[in-house]
């Protein structure tokens, strides 16, 4: 199999229906985030606080191209990504704010949230070991006939582990049903690209491991979900997997408690001013989409996430059961886990 | 063991005759294959996954003849990737197939130590997602394979919750337990002993077992104190307990079979007999099986012992190279029947 | 802890005020920054090295300035590779250098398990060629940090022979363990606990430490009970101490600090006296540390108990992340003082 | 920095004396372990026996690129580079016969075999797990100013695992001191390369990690030879590590109990017909040499084998000693591990 690196391409048409559609999840996931910050000032949010800020595009982009039983693998910056394929607002709040109403009922918290019953498969902190299990999506995809792509995201930063170049190595030699997102956002926590790795394009990593490698603006959504969509479909009919660097820039900190001094300030201006979101407006008013219906979405969004914030806070604190040593192992009765329905038993995209 | 350069594996596990054709006299080797080839026979979910254990039937040719009966889609070499091996079956796994890994020795599922003990042993409390993954691996000493491919893995795994594991120490379990591994719908660590491979023979019954994993079984009934094993330490546990017989020392003989979670009412129930209690394991004593199995009796049977739990174990070191210094690392029939005798005087 | 969105790290650690600069009233985390910073300072040999300790100061701010007195040579940034960082210091301590690894959290330590228990843990058993490296990580919960970023994982490098495991329990500790963990000539793990990090203040007195790094310490004397414990838990255990005074319990308290090897001698000598025993800690009960103290009392201090040792640990499960659930799970002063009302009237 | 694979370099002189020394070792080598297989069928060998028959070019030619100084972390094939790092044949049967008489005194054995003091850093089984640790001695060399260059070798199965990954990008980004050069000896065990990688040249991955990638003919030892000098010159000058891929065959199979019918007859006689020390021969003969001194090397080596056997056979066997916990530790006073002196402290060539 030959590995070739492909150029990156440009957005070639902004269909409104997508466009919008790309613009509500985008804006959804930055109103509950923007609305997380909000509260933790106020001191009503625990724990930590991680966002996406900026590199939505991606998540929401590339997610948007999965079919309702393909499965994603989010990360910490990929809220967009499970709102897409179906946590809502409210088990997101829930999640963060230490309460029931959520998937691991406040056994797991925050980002690590998902459902493999909507085709969501849960993060660990552990990056990215998420990445060896959607190989294994992939491969039993293959072997069972399930017609099923699995999306999986990382950052730069996770590249350097033992577990990314194992997975990709795999992935290649089955040829498996495997889209490999890559969000370059400039920074490892503090750590810049340059102390990261000696190369200049991840991408080019593609053809270390024998499949096609491409780099894409990651604050262009409709290009981002071009890319993965081309990706999806060579994965889905039997092309094997592909590796894609979507360029972007982390503009926060790592989490809420990082202001991210060692980030030189013009590097933010720069990437503040591309934001995903503000672009993709820009794109659908030049293609005559009225700009109350640009006001609606955010209005709508702005709405959905009080209603959730109120929900959740409203929601039960989780109670110890008290036999929780008895709820480590699946009873010999657990079933198969239920995935979503393959293709042709009719699943809708999101 | 014997130094026949032709001997069926990486190394040389036994001095036995060439593998026959499956009979009432089957080696545990043999009644591993069994159960794995039972079960890709019977359902068609399962799938073998690991190093070299296609064409070549694996290092220790446990494997042999599945992949030309099975085909590549069932029995599936990999490039040396553990971490990526064990990932993938646990999304297999989700997906609905029921993966059985081979690692090729034990000692290299440390490289996959943190795939296992946060994805797949967290995700069912977590997430109520179910991880039915079956991973084996030979482990153990006596053939003189060195620190790095005769190690005995299984308290690190015992620590960690969610995880299963078992250590059979039969032919008869060797074929059950992996089979009930199999059905469990939780992940199950499979240590099976390199040194049994050839050396245990036995009648083998096949077809799916009754019975859960879970469960310690008394294999030898006795009276003065209760002696608990696993693996290949337990023919050395009945070599001693069948020595002793002989100076009037009634020695009841435990076989643990799964050492996560223990069955501790099993255990509990012949220490309040026989009022003595000695755990004899492979692995290096400090926080080894014996560790809690000593701890829990002393805690939950303190009313009930005569006298101290003792444990028989490795020493706490790397496991040598040489056979003069591996015999004596290993627990062995005789020291075993030296510390019955301390503790039955105390 | 508050949920104050400025607080100095990943998780929030404590609603203390801002690190001041070091004083008679020292922080635990000022103090391993101390123990840091003066054998950055005194030996040439030592270098620092992890994922963001540098311009950043770590995740917790614990190298917090050392970069910037120290440059790029002493304090290394490094990718997200656990293992090549493991490996990288066990190739530098071989050298000549005395390289102090960070991890981001105990959890990650997982990804190295292989080099440690492999190449460092055996290296001088083989070879004779001495591994002095340190690892630093931050362990425990308590912040409502959840399954990934709480773990205890002590008890699995301690069963390893080759490998010495601390686990500061004061501020002196904090200081005093560090600086003889470089000083020691193996492979050492240092588990910081994270809950202690801005919680824990006390006078530190710099300078070399005298004493042994396995040694344990008689915190608090006590004729009734001998509470064994370590790290965070010990705060606890302390406080429970405390609270039985009024109900006229004396307690003994046991500061383990080193729980590899660990430090029987002391242990044995103050049960001996007591004649009752209970280990407390966080990380989860079976083969916890707990399990191989209660299993070694068990044996050699059978005649002298007066009652079961008892285990306080957190349940085996993995680490809840809601506060609600979090506070259920991990040990605390009423239920250590709980387990010691039971005991003292057995 | 710009990583550019390299063309495959022929040789470009037959220095004599080069050729000879190469010659003394890789034929010592063979001599070892084609006299080890004798004691095998006779019985007189315990434990497993793995050679690196046929590959012998690839450790003798690298590791006589180094100075004394410098360290080499052999595996499982590279007998060569333990014996020109001065493991004598008597040590090497010690440990293949379970005696003391070597480093490890038993405690390991067969090609487990090393000794810091004298450059060489003894294998573990898990591949490749000397790796990582090589790069912590490329990193002491560059902050102690040691001018010490690490040579490090693994096969094309050991390519696979995250600790490779980890560690050749890592030591791209520091630029370390080391060479690594993969033995690409076309199987791992049974599994063909086809069923490992899905690409065509591993020295490719060198572009992965920005570093030189070379690819070189294994089985032509001056050119093996002279490939390393350069990426070792290149090292010690401050120019970073070299990823070198070396070309040849495992012609028998991967221990003396497999034989490997998994392997191609046809693929095993083509390379058996380009056997590097009957190469080698052939160009001292060409280049003048008279065969009389060809065959004093073999005759001596022979003889050097017989009396090492012999040695290793009187050798005691190791006995415990009772007090092996407290060996697992050392000692406070155990004081710094001898390396081999600094180049200026003049260490000579082996
Ligand atoms: C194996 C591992 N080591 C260390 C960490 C600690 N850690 C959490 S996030 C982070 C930086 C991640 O950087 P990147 O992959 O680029 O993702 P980003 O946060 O920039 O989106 C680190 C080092 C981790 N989660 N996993
Ligand atoms: C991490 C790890 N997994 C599995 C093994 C078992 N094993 C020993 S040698 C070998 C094949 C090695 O192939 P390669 O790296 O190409 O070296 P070669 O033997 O061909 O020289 C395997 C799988 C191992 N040693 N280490
Ligand atoms: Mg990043
Ligand atoms: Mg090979």
């Amino acid at each position: 199999m030959t590995a070739a690196k492909q150029k990156p391409r440009a957005a070639t048409n902004t269909d409104v229906d997508l466009g919008l559609s790309l613009l509500h999840w985008m804006d959804l996931s930055r109103a509950i985030e923007d609305r997380l910050h909000v509260m933790k000032r106020q001191g009503r949010l625990p724990g930590r606080l991680v966002s996406g800020r900026g590199q939505e595009a991606i998540p929401v982009g590339a997610t948007l191209a999965l079919e309702a039983h393909d499965i994603v693998c989010p990360l910490h910056r990929d809220l967009g990504a499970n709102l897409v394929k179906g946590i809502t607002p409210t088990e997101f709040l829930c999640s963060y704010l230490w309460k029931t109403g959520h998937p691991s009922q406040g056994r797991d918290s925050d980002v690590h949230i998902g459902d493999l019953r909507r085709g969501i498969y849960p993060m660990i902190s552990h990056l990215p070991d998420s990445w060896p299990v959607a190989l294994g999506f992939g491969m039993a995809s293959t072997r069972l006939g399930l017609d099923r792509v699995t999306l999986a995201f990382c950052g730069d930063g996770a590249t350097s582990t033992g577990a990314w170049h194992e997975t990709l190595n795999m992935s290649a030699v089955f040829r498996t049903p495997n889209v490999w997102v890559i969000e370059n956002n400039k920074y490892a926590y503090s750590t810049p690209l340059a102390k990261q790795y000696a190369i200049t394009s991840l991408a080019d990593r593609a053809a270390a491991y024998g499949m096609p490698g491409v780099e894409v603006d990651g604050n262009d959504a409709i290009a981002v979900h071009e890319t993965v969509r081309q990706a999806v479909d060579r994965a889905r009919g039997g092309g094997g997997p592909t590796l894609i660097e979507a360029h972007t820039m982390r503009i926060e900190g790592h989490a809420v408690h990082d202001d991210a001094s060692y980030v030189p300030k013009e590097l933010i201006a720069e990437w503040k001013a591309r934001d995903p979101i503000d672009a993709l407006r820009g794109r659908l008013l030049a293609a005559g989409v009225e700009a109350e219906r640009l006001e609606a979405i955010a209005a709508d969004n702005k709405a959905a996430v009080g209603a959730a914030v109120a929900a959740a806070e409203a929601a039960p604190q989780p109670e110890p059961s008290g036999s929780e040593e008895q709820e480590v192992y699946a009873p010999p009765s657990a079933g198969d886990w239920v995935l979503p329905p393959a293709k042709d038993a009719g699943g809708a995209r999101p | 063991m014997a130094d026949d350069h032709r001997s069926a594996g990486w190394f040389d596990t036994d001095d036995a005759p060439p593998v026959g054709p499956i009979a009432g006299d089957t080696t545990y080797l043999e009644a591993i294959r069994a159960a794995l080839e039972d079960e890709l026979a019977e359902d068609d979910r399962v799938v073998l996954i690991g190093e070299d254990i296609g064409v070549m039937g694996g290092a220790f040719r446990v494997t042999e003849g599945l992949w030309q009966r099975f085909g590549d889609d069932r029995v599936i070499d990999t490039p040396i990737s553990e971490i990526a091996i064990t990932g993938s079956c646990i999304g297999m796994a989700i997906s609905g197939m029921r993966p059985i890994a081979e690692f090729q020795f034990a000692d290299f599922i440390s490289c996959a130590y943190d795939q296992l003990v946060n994805e797949a042993a967290k995700l069912y409390f977590r997430f109520g997602c179910p991880v039915p993954i079956v991973m084996r691996a030979p482990a153990g000493g006596g053939v003189g394979a060195g620190p790095f491919h005769s190690q005995s893995p299984e308290a690190v795994f015992a620590h960690c919750p969610g995880l299963k594991v078992v250590c059979p120490g039969s032919v008869q379990d060797a074929y059950d337990l992996l089979r009930l591994a199999v059905a469990d719908p939780n992940p199950v660590l499979y240590f099976e002993h390199k040194a049994l491979y050839r050396a245990l023979r036995g009648p083998l019954r096949r077809g799916r077992p009754d019975g859960a994993l879970e469960t310690a079984r008394i294999v030898r009934p006795g009276t003065d104190l209760t002696l608990v094993s696993y693996s290949a330490t337990l023919s050395k546990a009945l070599e001693a307990a069948q020595r002793l017989e002989a100076e009037d020392v009634s020695v009841e003989v435990v076989d643990l079979r799964c050492v996560s979670p223990i069955d501790f009412p099993t255990i509990a129930e012949s220490v309040r007999r026989t009022t003595r209690c000695i755990v004899a394991h492979e692995d290096t004593r400090t926080l080894g099986i014996g560790a809690e199995i000593a701890s829990w009796l002393a805690e939950h049977c303190f009313y009930d012992l005569d006298a101290p739990v003792m444990r028989v174990t490795s020493p706490d070191t790397p496991i040598p190279a040489a056979k003069s210094l591996e015999q004596a690392f290993l627990p062995s029939a005789e020291k075993i029947a030296a510390a019955v005798r301390e503790c039955i005087v105390q």
